[in-house]
């Protein structure tokens, strides 16, 4: 089978969401994870700059020019949402009370460390708001390709990229397989349909741990 | 969000444990939650420790609790208008950490907001720094403060939506949202309850991710 | 002469107001001190229970039971108030937003130091918000009465009492005086009209500076 | 409170001096205020500090004085999205110190608090270690973080009442509000100014003794 589109992260995460919870989704794929909430699973989605409820993209023409999400995109309100300032804005980032956020890397490593804010020499876009969602979320997940285009595994022994956050990640969802971060290393929770554990393990650079049951998502 | 459970102020009380930490915003009982106190009063748990603003009164706010002997220790910056906890104190059946207000509600903001403690000059120089840890900055001595965590924060706001948003009245906005940041259950009693949406969200001050219960304020 | 009420207190700090003063009054004597504001004057009042702009007693019948100053006492809104939590409150006060505070003493000492918080094993009030106070705002002001009923100055080398706040005190202003601190220490600037040079430096355990010209105040 | 000047923006950027120091409220453009930036591109005052979560575009909010090689150094969290920081960066014109943004913004909110400085635990194990101040507070390793203050700060609000007093527009809200206490002076473009009672004592975010001057806004 051919690799699917990265929209089976998304769609793999959202299946972790439970209903009530509070999530901050990253820019990218992340934020595609509220397309795909399973029904009956009701969600409050915040974003660092400064709202609580955020809701679908407007239609073409309704932008509002003061509304926007942490990637600069136009967004609408739910009702019920709140405005904050972004000293409250991190109180709840940092103050868990985030239930998950969902975030975008360039690798993760075993540890359940992860790197996606700086590749030195090439491209220096700063933090943002990274750093303390790692911090401060209830259960940190990433979301990124398995591999890179060349081929080479994201999920690593170790990182080699400057560490956005060290030991924060608690899941490592990728468009080959549904990975959780222990205390005894990376466990092969799933795997996509798709693909073949074989495929998988070759894929990894970091060990996984794999037990007797083994998953599948789509 | 969740629709927020709503209870009625003895299911709310029955929550708290022996010895549990509460948050009692209250400014010398304005912006208290009158059903809550008098709830927990008749449950009679003991051994709290309580963390508020002043003691309020004997018989008002968060007096009657310690005047009901169920108070074993308080974190305060006031208990001038309550002689309940001026004898309780005297008499070493009540023990009291006495923290400049400022520096109280910082030290709560740095639990609800996961910062892992402040630096205030506040009192630097004076006997409070006994057994305290300063810290020298830039050639000025400042308290290091850590966080203070609670077990439940009883809030006490104007309106809220059904996802649990609130607004305050006037002066009893107080320390409420800061303290509701800071406990495991946060419990608001609230004039009324309306649909999510009916609160303008430029005007919401604590947002309903902070509230796990609403209880409806009786008169 | 025969001393006069306290007012005359509140009536001599009243005066140090400039238009556009942003002040918090203590609880008692203190809050006198808003019924003598000069003509043209203009001052904001703030309280640490979480108001920016008090405005006088409410006639009776009109009191609004969320509506109290830091003393307790039902207070109105003015035009263009604001209410605030504490957090923003002491952030006020603390962080400097404040141009004066006047507070109820004790003792004060020659050094700038105030107690007024506690009496060891008599009256163990707390300190409230009053040490934050001292520390934050750009005058701090005692305001109290000269002598103990006993006749003791209240006006000391070095306060006996637990301190609120060291070397905090810009100003000391007592029925009978008028007192600057400075680094070089207390230099009284006026004496009240019915009284004398000679009572007031004999009212004053400190000792005082007294400089060639001394106002007077009534 | 006092009457509020007002004042337009060409005078009120004309305040700034070279080398001061400039907190710039703004996320993405998104409560920036575009009236002041213009005005001081216009001055081409120059080897400024600036205090920004992020520094927008380079043709639009913030990046504008970037590009305009107004800039020698800048605390902010983001570059990403502006190629004329990152090339300035790169050829060592512009110095940055990357701080997370929570952490950035609570610094700030020291410096306008009185704090001396915060403990938080956000970036312990990175990179960000190098040559920072780690503190140990109960077996936990935290940064001491100290107060960020700065000039000047340029708000961008909806509302403002003649005593200064500051309600926003929805996310353009951001850093605003905490931004208005950390400059020794304080400049607020608005779209309308009111009269004092006008707003709603409990809608206000920004109480007016934070600020200095007013600008009305022309789009």
């Amino acid at each position: 089978m051919t690799a699917p589109d990265s929209t089976i992260i998304a769609r793999r995460i959202a299946r972790e969401l439970k209903d009530g919870n509070v999530v901050n989704l990253g820019i990218g794929m992340p934020t595609l994870v509220s397309n795909f909430v399973p029904e009956n699973v009701h969600i409050t989605i915040q974003a660092e700059n400064g709202i609580v409820g955020i809701g679908p993209i407007p239609e073409e023409g309704k932008e509002h020019r003061d509304l926007i999400n942490a990637g600069g995109g136009f967004i609408t309100e739910t009702p019920g949402c709140v405005y904050t300032d972004t000293a409250l804005s991190f109180a709840i980032i940092r103050g868990g009370h985030l239930d998950m956020t969902v975030l975008g890397a360039l690798q993760v490593d075993r540890e359940g460390s992860i790197a996606n804010w700086i590749i030195p020499g090439k491209f220096v876009p700063g933090m943002g708001g990274a750093m303390d969602l790692c911090a401060g979320a209830g259960k940190v997940v990433a979301a990124l390709k398995h591999v890179d285009k060349k081929g080479n595994s994201k999920i690593l022994k170790k990182c080699t990229l400057p560490l956005t956050a060290y030991r924060k990640l608690n899941l490592i969802v990728t468009d080959m397989a549904f990975i959780e971060v222990t205390d005894e290393g990376l466990v092969l929770r799933e795997i996509a349909e798709w693909t073949t554990l074989e495929e998988v393990v070759k894929c990894t650079e970091a060990n996984l741990i794999i037990p007797d049951t083994i998953g599948s998502f789509s | 969000m969740p629709i927020q459970e709503i209870i009625d102020a003895k299911t709310a009380a029955g929550l708290v444990r022996r010895g549990d930490r509460i948050m009692l915003p209250s400014f010398l009982t304005v912006g208290s939650a009158p059903n809550l106190i008098d709830a927990l009063v008749e449950t009679g748990t003991g051994d709290l420790h309580i963390i508020c603003i002043a003691t309020d009164f004997a018989d008002r706010g968060i007096g009657k609790l310690v005047t009901n002997k169920q108070v074993r220790s308080t974190q305060t910056s006031h208990i001038g208008t309550n002689p309940s906890t001026q004898e309780q104190y005297t008499s070493g059946d009540l023990e009291i950490e006495f923290i400049p207000q400022g520096t109280l509600i910082e030290r709560i903001r740095a639990a609800g907001s996961g910062l892992g403690g402040i630096l205030t000059p506040v009192g630097i120089g004076t006997d409070i720094e006994k057994g305290k840890e300063i810290q020298e900055v830039d050639g000025e001595r400042y308290f290091l403060e850590k966080p203070i965590f609670a077990d439940f924060t009883f809030i006490r706001a104007h309106k809220a939506d059904k996802f649990g948003n609130l607004i305050y009245s006037k002066t009893a906005r107080n320390a409420n949202p800061v303290m509701a940041m800071a406990a495991k259950i946060t419990i608001a009693e609230v004039d009324e309850i309306v649909e999510p949406g009916e609160l303008d969200p430029e005007h919401i001050i604590t947002p309903g991710i902070f509230v796990n219960y609403l209880v409806l304020h009786k008169e």
